[in-house]
């Protein structure tokens, strides 16, 4: 029984949600390789082969893989998956776009963002928005899972895997890359930040949004925003937690004039800490606050920046 | 260009979920169900192409028990044309959801499939990209935005660090994510035409396909709950109990 | 025997639902309502694209032919959003009475025009000394050369500064103490008007009538019985309003008494106030109840006996109306507090439309008066 | 929406209003008027009446004599009888045990027993309130414990209406302390005449017997009288409160007791006040006369979604409270058209037929006693406190 975890990568660097995967892949005590597959992307292999209880880094670097797009990778992974009998990785937007389609071509069900394994083939699972727990067991001889990373601590990086090249070449005449806009910004991703300060509806607008940022600088925190916030149009849509948005789970989230409608907890409830500062003591936020502040955001940003 | 898209008969948004007494599922009973809400996304941007002339013919399809009849008529009433039911209560997981719909796609033959990119009931996420598979469609998931010119699709999809456009050559399939659109309401005129659209059923046998249980649930329980902490009266303490307490800081 | 709502009542309820919940939330109502307008003309114009206005014309006019019941279904999801565009005045109330008592001419010369979001309405009927029903008005039409006017005064006329035309009971100009409805130019020369707001966030106007030109609305100089359907149509609305408006309350009022804690837990362990909330559950059922028995027996059939059993159902309904609503309402605020007394919170306003939609089309405590009366003479 | 029967319905009620017409004496009849109770002899006519006609079993499975209606015949039937003021079947065999034993009881005790319940050959009492567990029952107290292939009872029961005509009592008993207090009681069926049960009268406001105690002293029963297991007996019992669905509102008993009263307005009998020119007096009676048309919506509105076979909405849970408050108000009303011919207590003039002196207008002096003992709707079967209690928590969450 052996276990093939999915590298997420850009080519350069081996994301954290990695190091989170190969944690929860170790609970099922299989031997476990990890797969890069890009292009021009040895610097990762190496970093990948520094991961604790990995045995082998085998490496499809080829230019048909440069943007990892589900048509070729699937075929890839899934002709690799015969020596395997897991097929996991992150629940990001990379392994959520390509494993379902994976699991299709090896005619197996895939179980979607487990937050904790209970057997060789039994996992925990949230639905309908992490309102309730499913425990589901399965019952193909592979299984093909992704992991939310959130529920995992990251594996540590003292291993030395040995790589091994994949030669496997699969065009992708159907689909093509055509651009990319990544928000370049020193601040961490909002799914891998330790820290997160959010601002909702009583940001007010764009601008002071700025106050956060001032803030998260000095705790080396991504910037969050409510549904509310995105929708007022005062962010970009990709920094919106909660239901619809991304999920997260850092060890502090601070959550600024939002009021935390069952939506948004949906998206970090199960951070450790929970501060929320709002304005309104009604608000329903201040019932999952570890430490809650009932004053207005516009005094508070000023002097927590100071003091911190 | 005919489009075909698909609805799932999913609980009602703003409806707060119970855990059965006895951990078997998720109390549904009296509960109000709706179109899951990518969904609907999904007939809303194939409403918008044929208004633009792009699309020629939508067909909505579901795979559930006859009650989806409900959401296939709402599809109907936001401007799809013609409905297919494909009426099973058994396995229904996202693999064999895929199959079924691989089985509607090869007869119907449409240029493009949109679907929701997940339900807001079991959250999976897979049957658009398992269906593309199985169809050896190219994919796009998480659509923010579409725009078709005569042989191919551009799709803008929403990536982890930010977006991500691709062309895709037709057929092809596309999941929505939550801001390609903002889906209109059914009018009243429409409402009233939709009971007059075709509506056909068909069975698992009737497409030929057998399904087989792949996962199996074991049980439901409701997630731990978090209790209310404390209320600090200044920043000041704030920190302090962040850095000393909690040290999270 | 089914209770069941028909698959396309149900999907109107739906959308109109989606409507409310996405784009009517509380601060945006409070937008509309302190706008100048005091409501939203886009919405107006999204009601008509929606069909909303044409539901209870007939189809010959460019309506959709709906019943009591459909206009309950719509009225009751309208209700939960305290809306304030003028739908009430010019569909239920003006556009009504065209449809029941126009000629074919008016019918096609107006209907269309509000089907099509062109064309706002309002009833004028009370007047100062005859403020509870329009039985003992004074405003008198009379001929005027080749044309006919009117001259009086009408009270709390709802939404007339945005309307375009009015529709007006009057003394019948063949002075034969008939009441008649006649149609008048809003903005006529000879129509003085002050504008006001209501305290439920709706708008009203007291207007004068000194000569200015009207149009006998139909062929009859007797619209008692036009006047009396609409007002069962009417009362129908109003209600089911109410009953979305109660629903809303009862839901709102038990989730904050599970989040509100004091003695270290929510106010919602103790059993005083659970039996007050079951108390407004069951205002809010036997409410339906009423709203359901008198939706179909008004949408019924008009031999003589179903007129009669309509007009005793809607004084039925608008009692039980105003007495469940008053009981909602007021433990609704008992249970949130003095929040419940603030301007700020959405309570409070759904609290005072209702209190206002016990004024409307005869407040409980008359309805239950004539039914008294009428029982005595029986 | 439509309310209207269908055409097999609508001949249904036909068939039902025939039976009554040619099935019900006169003087049975004029029992509700005057707001008296049945006779125990009178109520067993009736009860056989309707066996030999195979309507005695109306929720009953038809492999058991049920009737095998949809519940809107059901609807139908209990409208009917109380338009032809009939009286009603004493529940407590056709729908309190009855069910009990043909879902939980063996092959032999539904031969025992189902057969001459039907036939109203035995008459059942309930055994379940005691001295101190009422709101509270599960923590009854009454205990059966085990002996070889008996088991001997001792305890009291309380409220056991018309007990004293009863053959059988079907009681929940202690026979375990283990676990939570639900846990430890069972379901078992007593023989009254056995030695050791005694059943003394509990005299009712009304100055009548109709409710009893009834004390078991080393009272001896075979174990085939436990219905089902040991220890489940809570469970059944609660099954049997969602079992009975229509016909918990009494709107047609309500309905035809308000156009009674109408009646009585219109032609006030000499010697009782002309309230129908009192506006205070005249606007209660049609607040009542509302509220219950309100409530008969309500009623209708169950009924559509149960012969649909969907599960009845949250509405179903108020029928109870609304049903006995309307019922109470009505003996208000009635009390005080009464007037001063409330105040005579001659329960005789009632049990006696043709009884002499009589006391004009005959309804008068028992509209008081029937007021009184009439507090009791809204206490008994869960009182309407404990009812809020319910739909507190099953409908609003809280």
């Amino acid at each position: 029984m052996a276990i093939l975890v999915i590298a997420e990568h850009d080519n350069q660097q081996l994301k954290p949600a990695t190091l989170n995967t190969v944690n929860a892949a170790s609970q099922l005590n299989q031997p476990i390789s990890i797969l890069v597959i890009g292009s021009d992307c040895q610097a990762v292999a190496e970093q990948a082969s520094a991961v604790s209880g990995v045995d082998t880094i085998l490496v499809a670097d080829n230019a048909v893989y440069q943007h990892q797009l589900a048509e070729n990778t699937a075929k890839l992974i899934a002709e690799l998956a015969s020596d395997f009998d897991y097929v996991i990785a992150a629940g990001t937007t990379t392994g959520k776009n390509t494993l379902p389609r994976v699991a299709a071509l090896l005619d197996v069900a895939q179980i979607s963002d487990i937050v904790a394994v209970k057997s060789a083939d039994t996992f925990v699972r949230p639905i309908y928005a992490g309102n309730a727990l499913a425990t589901i067991q399965s019952l193909d001889s592979k299984k093909v899972i992704t992991v939310r990373t959130s529920a995992f601590d990251a594996a540590g990086t003292d291993g030395s895997a040995t790589i091994t090249p994949c030669g496997l070449v699969h065009a992708n005449a159907q689909s093509e890359f055509v651009s990319e806009e990544l928000a370049v910004s020193e601040r961490p991703e909002l799914t891998a930040a330790s820290v997160i300060i959010s601002g909702g509806r009583g940001m007010g607008n764009g601008e002071n949004f700025s106050l956060l940022e001032k803030v998260a600088d000095k705790l080396g925190a991504a910037v969050g925003a409510s549904r509310a916030a995105v929708d007022a149009g005062f962010v970009p849509n990709d920094m919106q937690v909660g239901q619809t948005g991304k999920i997260v789970a850092p060890d502090l989230y601070i959550a600024v004039g939002i009021s935390g409608a069952i939506q948004h907890q949906a998206g970090m409830k199960d951070s450790k800490v929970i501060v929320a500062i709002n304005k309104d003591e009604e608000a329903p936020i201040f019932q999952i606050a570890d430490y809650g502040l009932v004053a207005d955001l516009f005094e508070v940003l000023p002097e927590l920046e100071s003091l911190l | 260009m005919k489009v075909l898209v698909t609805v799932k008969r999913v609980i009602d948004y703003n409806v707060k979920i119970r855990v059965k007494p006895d951990g078997s599922d998720v109390d549904l009973t009296n509960v109000k169900m709706a179109v899951n809400p990518f969904c609907e996304i999904a007939v809303e941007e194939a409403v918008r192409m044929k208004e633009k002339g792009i699309a020629s013919e939508i067909v909505v399809v579901s795979v559930g028990a006859s009650e989806a009849q409900e959401q296939l008529r709402t599809a109907l009433a936001l401007g799809a044309d013609r409905a297919i039911l494909v009426e099973t209560t058994a396995n229904t997981e996202s693999l064999n959801v895929a199959k079924l719909l691989a089985k509607v796609v090869e007869q119907e033959q449409p240029s493009l499939v949109i679907m929701g990119k997940q339900a807001i009931d079991s959250d999976n996420n897979q049957t658009g990209q398992m269906l593309a598979a199985l169809c050896d469609m190219p994919q796009a998931t998480f659509a923010s935005e579409v725009s078709v010119t005569d042989n191919s699709v551009a799709v803008t999809r929403e990536i982890d660090g930010g977006l991500q456009t691709l062309s895709l050559r037709l057929p092809a399939i596309v999941t929505t994510d939550l801001r390609l659109n903002e889906p209109r309401y059914a009018s009243l005129p429409n409402i009233m035409k939709a009971k007059r659209k075709p509506l056909a059923t068909v069975t698992p046998d009737d497409l030929g396909v057998t399904l087989s249980a792949h996962t199996q649930l074991l049980g439901v329980n409701p997630p731990p709950q978090r209790s209310a902490g404390v209320k600090v009266k200044s920043v000041a303490e704030l920190v302090d109990k962040l850095k000393n307490e909690a040290k999270v800081i | 025997m089914d209770f069941a709502l028909n698959d396309i009542q149900q999907m109107l309820k739906d959308s109109a639902g989606k409507f409310i919940h996405n784009d009517y939330d509380f601060e945006t109502r409070q937008k509309y309502s302190h706008s100048e307008l005091g409501y939203s003309e886009d919405n107006w114009q999204l009601f008509a694209e929606l069909g909303w206005l044409a539901l209870p014309f007939a189809e010959e006019f460019g309506g959709l032919d709906g019943n009591a019941t459909d206009l309950m279904v719509l009225m009751t999801e309208l209700g939960k959003g305290l809306i304030v565009e003028p739908y009430l005045s010019t569909v239920v109330l003006a556009g009504n009475a065209i449809q029941r008592g126009g000629t074919a001419e008016q019918k096609e010369a107006l209907i269309g025009g509000i089907v099509g979001g062109e064309l706002k309405l309002a009833f004028a009927g009370l007047e100062a000394q005859s403020a509870t029903d329009i039985s003992s008005i004074n405003t008198q039409a009379s001929t005027a050369g080749s044309g006919l006017v009117l001259n009086g005064k009408k009270q709390v006329v709802l939404h007339a500064q945005s309307a375009d035309k009015l529709v007006v009971a009057a003394r019948s100009h063949n002075n034969n103490g008939n009441i008649a409805l006649y149609l008048v130019d809003a903005n006529a020369e000879g129509v003085a008007a002050h504008h006001y707001p209501t305290n439920d966030g709706a708008r009203a106007s007291d207007l004068t009538f000194t000569n200015v030109a009207a149009e006998l609305l139909g062929d009859s100089d007797d619209a008692a019985a036009v006047i009396q359907a609409v007002l069962n149509d009417a009362i129908v609305a109003v209600s089911a309003e109410a009953v979305g408006v109660m629903d809303k309350m009862l839901a709102a009022t038990v989730e904050y008494t599970k989040v509100r804690k004091q003695f270290d837990v929510p106010i919602s362990t103790f059993q005083i106030l659970q039996h007050n909330m079951v108390d407004m559950f069951m205002e809010c059922e036997q409410a339906r109840s009423m709203l359901y028995y008198a939706a179909i027996t008004i949408g019924g059939g008009n031999s003589e006996e179903q007129v009669a059993e309509a007009n005793k159902a809607s004084q039925f309904l608008k009692w039980k109306v105003g007495q469940a609503a008053r009981l909602v309402g007021q433990t609704a605020v008992q249970l949130h507090g003095g929040m419940g007394v603030t301007d700020e919170l959405d309570v409070g306003h759904m609290f005072k439309r209702l209190t206002m939609i016990n004024t409307l089309f005869g407040s409980m405590d008359i309805h239950l008066d004539n039914l008294v009366k009428q029982r005595q003479a029986a | 929406m439509n309310i209207n029967f269908s055409e097999q319905e609508l001949a249904f009620q036909q068939e039902v209003q025939t039976f009554f017409r040619e099935k019900l004496p006169e003087s049975v009849q004029a029992h509700i008027d005057n707001g008296l109770s049945f006779s125990a002899e009178v109520t067993v006519a009736y009860q056989k009446a309707l066996y030999n006609k195979g309507w005695a079993g109306i929720n009953w499975p038809v492999e058991h004599g049920g009737t095998g209606w949809t519940p809107t015949q059901k609807y139908i039937f209990q409208t009917e009888s109380a338009k032809a003021k009939a009286p009603r079947q004493i529940p407590f065999g056709y729908s309190m045990v009855a069910p009990i034993i043909y879902t939980f009881g063996n092959e032999e005790q539904k031969q025992r027993f189902l057969p001459d319940i039907l036939a109203s050959n035995t008459w059942w009492c309930q055994g379940y309130s005691e001295p101190n567990a009422g709101s509270d029952l599960a923590g009854l107290k009454t205990r059966a414990v085990r002996d070889g292939d008996h088991y001997i009872v001792n305890g009291t029961k309380t409220w056991t209406t018309l007990g004293h005509h009863a053959d059988w009592i079907f009681c929940l008993v202690r026979t375990s302390d283990e676990g939570s207090k639900q846990k430890g009681i069972s379901f078992l069926l007593i023989d009254m005449t056995s030695p050791g049960v005694s059943v003394k009268p509990i005299i009712t406001l009304d100055g009548r017997r109709e409710v009893n105690e009834v004390a078991f002293q080393d009272v001896k029963v075979p174990v085939e009288n436990l219905v089902g297991e040991e220890g489940r007996g809570w469970t059944y019992a609660k099954v049997l409160l969602t079992h009975e669905r229509t016909n918990i509102a009494g709107v047609a008993v309500s309905k035809q007791r308000l156009s009674a009263l109408y009646d009585l307005l219109n032609q006030p009998p000499a010697g009782c006040p002309d309230l129908k020119n009192n506006s205070v007096f005249m606007s209660r009676v049609v607040q009542v006369e509302m509220e219950l048309k309100a409530l008969e919506f309500t009623d209708l509105r169950v009924l559509s979604s149960v012969s649909t076979g969907t599960a009845p909405g949250p509405e179903s849970s108020i029928l109870k409270i609304k049903g006995t408050e309307i019922q109470q108000a009505l003996d208000e009303l009635y009390v005080e058209i009464a007037g001063i011919y409330a105040l005579p207590f001659v329960p005789e003039q009632y049990d006696e037929a043709g009884y002499e002196p009589r006391i004009e207008p005959f309804f008068a002096p028992n509209a008081a006693p029937h007021y009184y003992n009439n507090r009791k709707v809204t206490i008994y079967g869960g009182s309407n406190e404990i009812q809020k209690n319910i739909i507190a928590k099953q409908v609003l969450g809280l």
